[in-house]
Parts: structure tokens; C-alpha cells; sequence
């Protein structure tokens, strides 16, 4: 095969691609198992895995040439956790055997995958985990709690971060599998959130049976695996090119437009600053996108969602003191398993609810305002006396 | 003035009682049970409460079966009752008999409120700023009233009343004048609320009967300060309790080998919340002891500073507590949906800013 | 003498005191000396150092009468420091002597104080302070330096923390002094701050001695000493019963009810949640006066001066906003000594610099809120290093 | 659109010309001294800046010996300015070429204003805001103006102008037209300025020779923007420097046997900040990127936020400074000074805010 190059080379590939497999004519997982060995899935995977080894921007081109002809896509939004956290994981980590057997229906969205990483007592501080693992000849035995997984319920596998030494500090006591989500002794129950519904789900896994071949990186090397998992995770945040007045913002503002009688003289100025710090939060975006495509990538980041979650919180909110007696009264409570997760949906005490957890969830408001003193400004890090006690002597 | 700032021992008695009897019959876990129960509202505790304590005739005269009391043993309730988020119409019927005490001929109503054997609300939305022209939704027969002709016909709407589910009157206002209704001649039909410890309903009135208690509406306006008033205590209790319940969690909570309490950031945060629930505490203790025109710029003060910290408080518990304040099986939101309802009731903060300029002689322009 | 027991006891006491002695027809320092020597000085001192051991609370109630009675004060602003922090520590430190020679005068306003605590190197963290007292016999020679001393250039004394021991954990190698102003070896220079005048001074001393019999407190006790001092200095903030609309509030109010073309709608609101805000501290130090007298005190002194803090540098930032033109000038750059602070008074300009100053002088805001979250909210204190090393090997 | 947002090298090696000559000529301890002295403006930087490195006829065409850049770099030029709170008329001076750009028969004053041979400044308030009805303080004769007659006489007063201090040339508004005025025919009084180092000043005219440059204000309308948009970015730099004097400063002091920038009641203040500031220069470069009309609005953007941004950042260098930020021998008080009367400067945050909502239709009721 020669080597693609430029744009326009993909491009032709493609074409010749999707000349011999019209996506029309046939079965959508069949297209897709094709593109994959074709390495048109994710280029800049090696051949052999989906991928050619190409520079990463050239995903976008090669996304609009399938979807102009009506190829179907893998669910991205369903299969998200493996695409973005998962799947670079097993690349980095995998041994040949492990990335053949799970990329390719990961990819092609066979298989979902989930993350088991968050526990009750380990929240902000992952590395304090206690689902605990135990050699047991060729396989592992696991017990322990998870919570907030997102598709746990729906999940063929999970990444899952467990202690294998609780003797030694606590970073170094850690061990990386792939787990089966429909072992014996994995029990996934929906975890109930403030807005009635259950997004995300606890697991409890109970003398649950790894083999040890589906371990990812050497026993007690977890915690630098799970680096390359939170890492990937984090540079899926943060940049984006949304118009003006998108998500939130544009909600409060067609209400006021549309809506004379809730007009409060008195809080247009909150409204009007609250747009200017959309505006700015959305301008601030665009930078971070512009420098990480001029290869300057910066920690802007955990800045994004930062500002993101406290202008949703001040939004929603302010909303609520718009409507008044609307705002008494909420749409339904009922225990619900949504699709989707949609902020700008639903009623206006939804949204104020959900918002809430933008400053919790995938790294609390506290923590990422700590990583950008700490690694952006370079401020002096907390007195730890958590890292060279080993993790059964901690504090918990 | 300033010993009214304080409580009295009385008052502190008064404080006791009620937070043993929510201690003992309205733990948090009771309460979020409650709220997917066809009953909203806890019918024994309320009679537990307002008879058996006497919060129902809290206002009433002694010589009426009441306790003869003052806003601010009302204030005190209304503390410990934010603290539970407990579901008893105390407020909602509080408010009924403060504007049924500024009516005449009402002993007869009043002595039923203050045995505990009827229980009455008043038919506004929960939303009314106290002196700001309400919406007519109710219109009334024969019209226009007098004072020799009590009986009426009401047909209207009213929506998102607090209280009112489980009353047993309504007192409804209608073309500019006051009327009692029984509840059981009203369709109420619940109200999917945000705060689900506070159920509201709406009332459809279709020729009910009703009976004139008074022509005009400055009795209700006073009512609804009354009723201002002492929201702004039950604000205070509630965010006295989100403080307390996130102290004592920060100082267990380990994260990277301390308690999370530890870390200045969140010591900060907690000390300003304190320093705001120390100034609405003084400001809820006046709105309740004013008197005369001093009493509408304190009320407006009261809710302006107090239902902004109960959200403040409501908010901050939940973040501080991180995964599990965001959860359905930890009371913080139950806490959260009562302050942010309670900010947007009786006006918000902002409306009473706007008021209190024009008591205070600060026009907008 | 019978013993005092009410308000009007002592009254009819005062009365017979000026039947003797009147104060219009004597010199004002002579009937102040007549004063203290009758014991009605400061009432709960004890008999023979100018009071009779009485509550603290029939203070006003003599100080109404001699108003009254047209008599002179012993102009309490300029011997605050004297009469608030350097007397309660000699009363309860000093030896008997001490007491003799130094609390008349001080009462009588004939001889004024400052505090020499505060250093560059050592302004929240008191105790790591590093004036130097080595011992010369019966002397003491004292070099180092201090800053943020108020009326410095008019004091004959000072009260004095100085470390003594820097072998020890800084807390006990503290030694605390009285020291004469005139001593050699004492430089006092104005300290600009930057409204542009000098409220406070720097002093420089330079191998200056101070003989032993003016030490308080036992050599290497100092920091209990000076602790007396600064809870002495804390009883003072806090509780208060202004009228309402007192301070800048009451200015910014009067410049928007007065002038009606600075009123910006867009600026009400804020206007009226500072008024609110204003208001609401007022009658939080009202409760807190309540409560001092109702002998119920609370920690609400910290909280009452960091709210203050934060309205006042609310306020003036907004009145500048609302002048707009009129903002941008100021009145007096030039470096003046002011008999006394007037928060309120000169150029809306001033205000705004002098109210950045409240948050920092007399207990940083920070400082206030770990008092609060410490010691009223018992959350946990920070990790110390600096308790159990030897001054000397600190980090500095 | 989104590389706007970004640097251009082009645009790194300006910043680093100027950023070097502010080194040497301009340390904070000059810049002090001097605002005491009977010289508030530094001439000589002016003109290494405005002659040497071409900051004087940025906008200038080159065939009119400017440099023929844009916005963009006068930016970057005025974001170095504000990092040293310098004392140069670069700002009045931009704001005047901008608008002597816009009008006829201005090549010759351009070419002298590129050279740096004449300084020149618009003769309006500092606090104008752009296209706000101006007062009219100045009246000239002969009136109505006629193109065909460009001599005039001027009277009037204009208070609190900045950058005319140092300026040889004044463009006065008068009756709706624009004058070219020689400053020294006009009584020029400096004003004791919260911002010690851009003293303003108030000008009075008295019969006052001038040239009518232009009937009619819009161009005026146009420069002020322009000079709005810049302002953004120096007051960008400015927070910048804020920012990092603070940080490095919490990095040393210690208390308490820790560096107090290991605290994290600070840390995420300064990390707030940060962010904040990020934004900042999102919207700043967008300022003076945008055209059409997303310019207005994206200015209004620019001011709503950079101008609070920049105090914020001021005032918490002073305060995390403790005492001596507090002090006159610490540079922290420049900033904040410069940093709340640029706030001050074409039009409050506020005022922004308000215009921006007329921009994008959110009306105010």
C-alpha cells in the first residue's frame, strides 16, 4: 500500500474503499468490521489495528468522506468510554493477543466498554482505592465496590483499577485488568442521582474471577496505567468551536427574548454578565482548539471545565429566579434510565440539578483549580503524608 | 432593641421541644421516603406538631385555645422545622391565621385552627411578593360584595399553592375580597414540585361555595410579611443545618491521607458561610421582633439576605460532600430543592431589593 | 469605703468625686490624676491602679456621668493602644513596681504607647519573629525591626516581643518588654502607604538596651505574655450599635439619593445587595453586643471585621464606578502624617485605597477565616512543621 | 477565525522589542519615582517606543512612513505597556492616528505622527463611552461649519484627558465637528490623577485657533472603540503581571514554616484568576480581530471582561501581598490604581454590559 500523505490521498483511498463495500448495500456491522481492516477507522492506529499510523487531524477528513456517502457510524456516544479511555489504554499497555481480541469490536461498537475506576472512599484521591485483587494460581480474585459508572448496565467489558498490595505506599499497591462485565459475582445496581434519574450505576463485585492474562501492565504498575486512561480522558475536554449563544446560555437568553413578563429590570445586568462570560468561556475554547491544532498544546483544559460548570451552576440558577412560580414546580421525579444525558434539555429545575454535577464529576471544581495552581502556576503542592506510608497504615 | 436580636429562654424551650419531636419522627430518611408517597405531607407529625405542641394556634390568642405567642416563637418553629425540611403545612397555616387574626369575626375559625381540627391555607401562589399586585384568577358571585351577603360562589384557578393540600379551609382571594372555602369543595390536583417536601397544588374553583370574611386585601398583604418573615427563619435553620451536616463530613472525609476539612480552601468557604448564617440569624431575629414601619424594611432585608444564604449553604453541601452530596439517597438535596424553592417564594431576593429601595428612598433612576 | 453595687451607687460616688473636684476649674491633667487615684479610672482595675474591681459594664455608666458633668476624657484614640493591649498585660504580667509607674500616666494620657510585634518577616505568623534580645548582665541589647506601628513617632513607650532563644521551637523562645522610646538605638520612620500618607512607622532598633526590670513575664515566656495583649486587642472589634446607614454605605446611599445623574439602573441591584449586606452586619455586631452584655461572648469579633473588610471594599469600588469621570481623579498624593484614620472621610478615591487596607491590617481576611473554621467550626488545623524545629532552622 | 485568537511570530517579536526596551528604561521603581516629579509622562521612552520601535505610527500606512499594522499589534504593544503601567501617550496617541485615518486630508499630520515628530490626543473625557452621546463642552466659531472654511476659533472646557499632557496636537470635538487644535493654544491643567502614571488633564479653550478636520462625529464613534479594543489588552497585560508578581512572591513568603502559596485558600484564587485571565486574552485578541459588525459587540465583550478582570487581579496582588503590598515602595499600588481607573476608562463594565445587550437583543425590559 502506498503512503497516504496528504488530505486528498486519504480522500481517494476512501473513495476506492467505498467503491468495492457500498455502505448501502450492506449489513452496518459488516461495513464497519471492512473499514476496520481496511485501516480506515482510527487512522492514527498502527495497521493492523484499525489504523496507518497517520497524524490524528486527518480523522475529521476521513469522518466527512464516510459520512457524506451514508456509512454508518460506530455509536461513538455509546462506545465513548472504550474509544477515549480503553482503547489507548490496551494500545499503550496490551500485549499483541489482548489489543487483536478487543480493539477491533470496540471499535465497531460490538462491545461496550465501561470504566471501574471511582470508589466510595476514593473519589478525588483514586489512588486510595480498596477493591482489593488476590492471586490465586492463573487467576485473580476480586472484592470490592465501584461507583458512577456510566454503561455499566450496558457494558461487554470494563477497565478496572484494584489493590494488589495493600503492604506498600499506596500508588504502588495498584493492578490493572480488564474485566468481564458478565462474570460471576459482578452485580450492577442504577445509582440514583438528585434529578430523580440514574445516569450512572454502582458495581459490586463479589469473589469475582480475572484470568490473568486479561491483567494490562505488571502487577503493581496500575497506577501508571491508569495515568495513560485519566490522560486520554482529559484531552477529550476542553477546546471546541460552538456558536454563540450555545448549551445554557442560549437557553436564558431565548427565554428572555421570548418572554417580556419575566423580564426582571433588576437582574439584566447578571443576565448580561453571565453572557459576556459565556462569550468568553466559548472564545476561550476556540483559542485552546487553535493552539492545540498549531501544536501548542497548553493545560487550558481543566480551565474549560472549571468555567464550564460555574457558569452552568450561575445560569441555571438565575433561571430559576426568572420564572418564578414556574420554577416551583419540576418536570418528574420518577426513577428513569436516560439515554442521554442532556443539560440544556428537560425543564428549567433539571437543569439547575444537573448542573450541579458538572463541578463533581470527572474531576471535582476543588481539584482542577489544585492542578492549575499546581502544574500551570507552579505553586508549592499540599504537605503530603500519604505517599510513603504504605495504604493499610492510611488515614481513611 | 438589640436583646431582641437575642433568644429567649422561653423561646429556647419552645426550640427544644419541637427538635426533639422532629428528632424522633422525622429523620431525613422518613422524610425522602414520604416525598414518592401518595401522602406528601406527614398528617401525624403535623398533629403531633401543631396540637400536641401547638404550632397550629402558635399566633391564636390563649383565650381562642391558642398560645397567644409572638413571630418569634413562630420564627423559632419555622428554625427547626428548615433544619428537618420537615412536610407539615406550619407555615402555610401560620400565615392563614395571622391574616384570620386580622379579620373580624373570625374566633370561631380561629379556635378550630388553634385545636388543630382545621387546617388553613391561603389560596396564592407560592411565588406572591407581599404587596404586589396579584393577578385576579378567581372571580366571584354576586359581585360587587357586601357586608350583609356572606355567602358566594367562586369560580378561577389558583396555582402552585403551598400548604394547601392538606388544609382543611382555603382562604381564597377573589375580586379584590378575602373568602373561606372548604378545601373538600375545591379540586386540588398536585403539583410535580421542586421542593418535594413542600408539595404545592393547584385549585380549580368551579362555582364553589365560599363565605366573605373581609372586602379588600391589606389584611392579606400584611399576611404574606408575616409570612416573609417567617420564611426567613426557616431559611436560617436550613442553613444552619447544611453547615453543620458538611462540618461534620469534611472532618471525616480523608482524601490524599487528611480530612478533606483540612484543606484551606474549603476551611474558607465554610467560615464565609458561617459569617453570612451569623448575619442572617440577626436578621431573621428582626424581621420577627420589627414593629410598625420598620417591619416591611426588616422582612425585606430578612428575605433578601436569608433565602440567598440558604441556597448558598444548600449549594455548598452538596458540592463539599462530592459524589454522594450529588446522589438521591443523601438528604443534601432534599435541602437544595427546599432552599431554591423557598428563594423564589413570597418574591426573590431580587424583588425584595427592589422593594426595599423604595422603603429606603433609593430609586432605580 | 462602702462597697459599690449598682449603677447608682457609683453615680452618687462620681457625684460627691466632683462635688470635690471640678473639672472646670482645674487643670485636665490634675483632675484626670485626682480621678485614677479615686479609683474611677477603669472600674475594674483593682483598688490603688486607678479602679475598685467592679464590672466591666458600669464603664459607661461613669463615663455618662463625667461627660456630663463637662469633665475631660484622657483622649482615648490617641492612647488606644496604651489603655487597650499594654495595660491588661502589665496589670496582669507586670510586678508591682511596674504597675505603679507605668498605668497612671498611661490612663492619664500623660505618656503615650505603641506595639512593637509586628516585623517584615513576621506579620500573620507572629511567632516566627526574629528581633534579636541577648542578655548583657542586667541589660538587655535588643536589634532588629518592626513595621505597621501606629503612633510610633508620638510614643514614649512600647511594648516589645523579642526573641530571646532561637535554639527552641519558635513559640518558646520568645521574651516580651517594655521598652522607652527615647532609648538610644530606637529609629522611628514613616512607613508611606498607598493612599499616599503614613498612618503607621517603621522602627529600627539598634543595639538598643533595655534594663531587665523592664521585662514582662519570665525570660522565654514571651509569646504567652503577648497573647494577653492580642486577645485584649480582639475584645475590642466587633459588637456595635451604629444607626443604620453608618459608615460608607451611608455615603454611597447620600451620593445616589442626592445626585441623580450618577444612578445607573444597571448598578441598583448591586447597590441594594450592598445596602442589604451593609445592614445586615449592622445588626449582627447589634446581636453581638447583646450577647457580650447578656455575658454570652462568641467568637463573632473575627467574623464582624472580615465582613466589614469585604463591604467596604465593596462599596467604595462601586462608588467609583457609579462617579465614573469624576473617579479617575483623586485629591492628594502628597505624603502626610494624619492625626486620625477617617475611612469615610477625603475623596471617594482615598476610600477605595485606605478600605484595601482593612483586610490585611489587624488580622488578615485569611487569617480571620482559619480563626473561624479552627475555633468556631473545630475543622482541623493545617499540617505544622514549625512547631518542633529549633527557630533557627525554619524556613524563612 | 479561530488562529485570530492566537499569537503571530510577527507579533512575538514586537512584544519582545518592546518588552526589552520596557526593561531597561522602565523598572517600577523609575516608574514611581517619577510619578512624583513635575514630568509625570517619561518622554524619552515615549520616544524610543514611538519613533525607535515605530509604536507611534503603528496603524500608520508605510507609505506615510507608519508600519502599516493592524489592531492586532498595537495590542500586543499595549499589553507590554500594561505589564509596566509605562508612562507614554501610546494610547491617546493610537486613538488619534485611528481617527485622523478616518478622515480627509490627513496624510501630512499621519506622516508626522509616524515619524513621532508630534504626539497627538483626542480631546475627550477618559471615561467616554464609545457612540454615548458626548456632552458638548467646546463651542467654535464660525457656526454651522462649512467645509470650504477649515479655520475656526474654539471655547470650551474639556475635563479629565488622557495623554494630552505630552501631546503637540489635540483633536477636539466641538459642536459636532471635529478641530485639529495646537496644544499649545490650549491651557492645559494636569489633574491629580487616581492613576499616578497616566495623569490626565483638563484643557480649556479660549478663542482657541483650530482646523475643522471632519463635520459630524462618527469617526470619533470609530476611534473610541478602537481605543477600547486596545485598552482590553493592556489591561491584559496588566493582570498578567498582577498574576505573576503575586505568584512568585506567595512562592517565597513563608508563614507559619510553609511557603503561603502552598495554602490552597490561596492556590485557588490564583488559580481562578488564572483562568479568568486566560479568557481574558481570548476576548482581547477577538477585540481586535473582530470586523463589521462583531467588532462592536466583540469590544463591549472585551471591556465587560478584561476591565474586572484586571482589578481583580490588582486587588489580589495587594491583598496576598499582606502589609507591604499595601505600602508605597511596592509597585503592587501602580497597578491597582491604573488598573480600576482603566475600568473607569471608555465606559464602566457596566455600561459595556448595557450596550452589548442592545447589540445582541436582550433588552433590559
Amino acid at each position: 500500500m502506498p503512503t497516504l500523505t496528504t488530505p486528498h490521498d486519504l480522500e481517494n483511498r476512501i473513495h476506492e474503499f467505498l467503491a468495492a463495500h457500498d455502505p448501502l448495500a450492506m449489513e452496518e456491522r459488516e461495513f464497519l468490521r471492512n473499514r476496520f481492516d481496511a485501516g480506515l477507522a482510527w487512522l492514527h492506529y498502527p495497521p493492523g489495528l484499525g489504523g496507518q499510523s497517520l497524524p490524528r487531524d486527518l480523522q475529521p477528513v476521513a469522518e466527512k468522506v464516510f459520512a457524506d456517502a451514508g456509512a454508518p457510524d460506530n455509536d461513538p456516544r455509546r462506545i465513548g468510554i472504550g474509544l477515549g479511555m480503553a482503547a489507548p489504554t490496551i494500545l499503550a499497555f496490551g500485549t499483541d493477543e489482548q489489543k487483536k481480541r478487543w480493539l477491533r469490536p470496540l471499535w465497531c461498537g460490538e462491545e461496550v466498554w465501561c470504566q471501574l475506576f471511582s470508589e466510595p472512599g476514593a473519589g478525588s484521591d483514586l489512588a486510595a482505592l480498596a477493591t482489593r485483587a488476590v492471586r490465586d494460581g492463573d487467576e485473580w480474585i476480586v472484592n470490592g465496590q465501584k461507583v458512577w459508572t456510566s454503561m455499566a448496565h450496558e457494558a461487554r467489558w470494563a477497565i478496572l483499577v484494584t489493590r494488589t498490595d495493600p503492604d506498600v505506599p499506596k500508588h504502588q499497591g495498584l493492578t490493572y485488568f480488564v474485566l468481564d462485565m458478565t462474570a460471576p459475582g459482578v452485580e450492577v445496581r442504577p445509582l440514583r442521582q438528585i434529578t430523580g434519574e440514574a445516569e450512572f450505576n454502582e458495581v459490586f463485585l463479589t469473589d469475582v474471577r480475572i484470568p490473568d492474562d486479561q491483567r494490562l501492565g505488571a502487577v503493581g504498575d496500575g497506577w501508571r496505567v491508569a495515568q495513560t486512561t485519566l490522560m486520554n480522558e482529559r484531552v477529550a475536554i476542553g477546546g471546541g468551536t460552538a456558536p454563540r449563544e450555545s448549551g445554557m446560555i442560549g437557553v436564558l437568553a431565548e427565554t428572555w427574548r421570548n418572554r417580556p413578563e419575566i423580564r426582571e429590570p433588576a437582574l439584566h445586568d447578571r443576565l448580561m454578565t453571565l453572557w459576556v462570560a459565556a462569550e468568553a468561556a466559548r472564545l476561550t475554547a476556540m483559542r485552546l482548539s487553535a493552539q492545540l491544532a498549531a501544536g501548542q498544546p497548553g493545560p487550558e483544559g481543566s480551565a474549560a471545565k472549571y468555567a464550564f460548570a460555574t457558569l452552568n451552576q450561575q445560569l441555571s440558577g438565575l433561571e430559576l429566579e426568572l420564572l418564578g412560580e414556574e420554577g416551583l414546580r419540576y418536570d418528574d421525579w420518577t426513577m428513569r434510565r436516560p439515554d442521554t444525558v442532556d443539560f440544556v434539555g428537560r425543564s428549567p429545575g433539571y437543569r439547575y440539578l444537573r448542573a450541579k454535577g458538572n463541578s463533581i464529576e470527572g474531576g471535582t471544581s476543588e481539584i482542577l483549580l489544585n492542578i492549575i495552581a499546581e502544574r500551570v502556576l507552579g505553586l508549592p503542592g499540599e504537605i503530603r503524608t500519604d505517599k510513603d506510608v504504605a495504604w493499610k497504615d492510611l488515614a481513611r | 432593641m438589640s436583646d431582641e436580636l437575642l433568644y429567649s429562654e422561653t423561646e429556647e424551650e419552645l426550640r427544644a421541644a419541637v427538635a426533639d419531636l422532629l428528632a424522633a419522627r422525622a429523620p431525613w430518611a422518613a422524610v425522602l421516603a414520604r416525598t414518592e408517597s401518595s401522602e406528601p405531607y406527614d398528617a401525624d407529625l403535623w398533629k403531633a406538631l401543631g396540637a400536641g405542641i401547638g404550632a397550629a394556634g402558635l399566633l391564636v390568642p390563649e383565650e381562642l385555645g391558642g398560645s397567644g405567642a409572638s413571630l418569634r416563637e413562630a420564627a423559632v418553629v419555622a428554625e427547626e422545622l428548615g433544619k428537618a425540611v420537615a412536610p407539615v403545612p406550619f407555615l402555610g397555616n401560620l400565615t392563614a391565621t395571622a391574616l384570620l387574626m386580622a379579620l373580624p369575626d373570625t374566633d370561631d375559625r380561629l379556635r378550630l385552627a388553634a385545636g388543630g381540627e382545621q387546617t388553613i391555607a391561603v389560596a396564592v401562589p407560592f411565588s406572591t411578593l407581599p404587596g404586589n399586585g396579584r393577578r385576579n384568577t378567581v372571580s366571584v358571585t354576586p359581585w360587587p360584595p357586601r357586608d350583609d351577603v356572606r355567602e358566594a360562589r367562586l369560580t378561577g384557578r389558583v396555582t402552585s399553592v403551598a400548604d394547601a393540600l392538606p388544609a382543611d379551609v382555603l382562604i381564597v382571594p377573589a375580586d379584590g375580597s378575602l373568602y373561606a372555602v372548604r378545601a373538600a369543595d375545591v379540586r386540588r390536583t398536585p403539583v410535580t414540585s421542586l421542593d418535594m417536601t413542600r408539595v404545592l397544588c393547584d385549585l380549580e374553583l368551579e362555582d364553589s361555595p365560599g363565605e366573605l370574611l373581609a372586602i379588600g386585601y391589606s389584611a392579606l398583604d400584611e399576611a404574606l410579611t408575616v409570612a416573609a418573615a417567617v420564611l426567613a427563619s426557616e431559611q436560617l435553620g436550613l442553613a444552619e443545618r447544611c453547615l453543620s451536616l458538611t462540618v461534620e463530613y469534611v472532618k471525616t472525609r480523608h482524601q490524599f491521607g487528611r480530612a478533606i476539612g483540612s484543606y484551606q480552601g474549603l476551611k474558607h468557604r465554610l467560615a464565609q458561610l458561617w459569617v453570612q448564617i451569623a448575619q442572617a440569624r440577626a436578621v431573621a431575629r428582626h424581621a420577627v421582633s420589627a414593629k410598625g414601619e420598620e417591619r416591611a424594611i426588616a422582612v425585606a432585608v430578612a428575605q433578601a439576605h436569608c433565602s440567598v444564604v440558604a441556597v448558598q449553604a444548600a449549594e455548598e453541601c452538596v458540592q463539599m460532600h462530592g459524589g454522594i452530596g450529588f446522589t438521591w439517597e443523601h438528604p443534601a438535596h432534599l435541602y437544595l430543592k427546599r432552599a431554591k424553592s423557598a428563594s423564589l417564594a413570597f418574591g426573590t431576593a431580587a424583588r425584595h431589593r427592589g422593594r426595599l429601595a423604595e422603603l429606603v428612598g433609593l430609586p432605580v433612576s
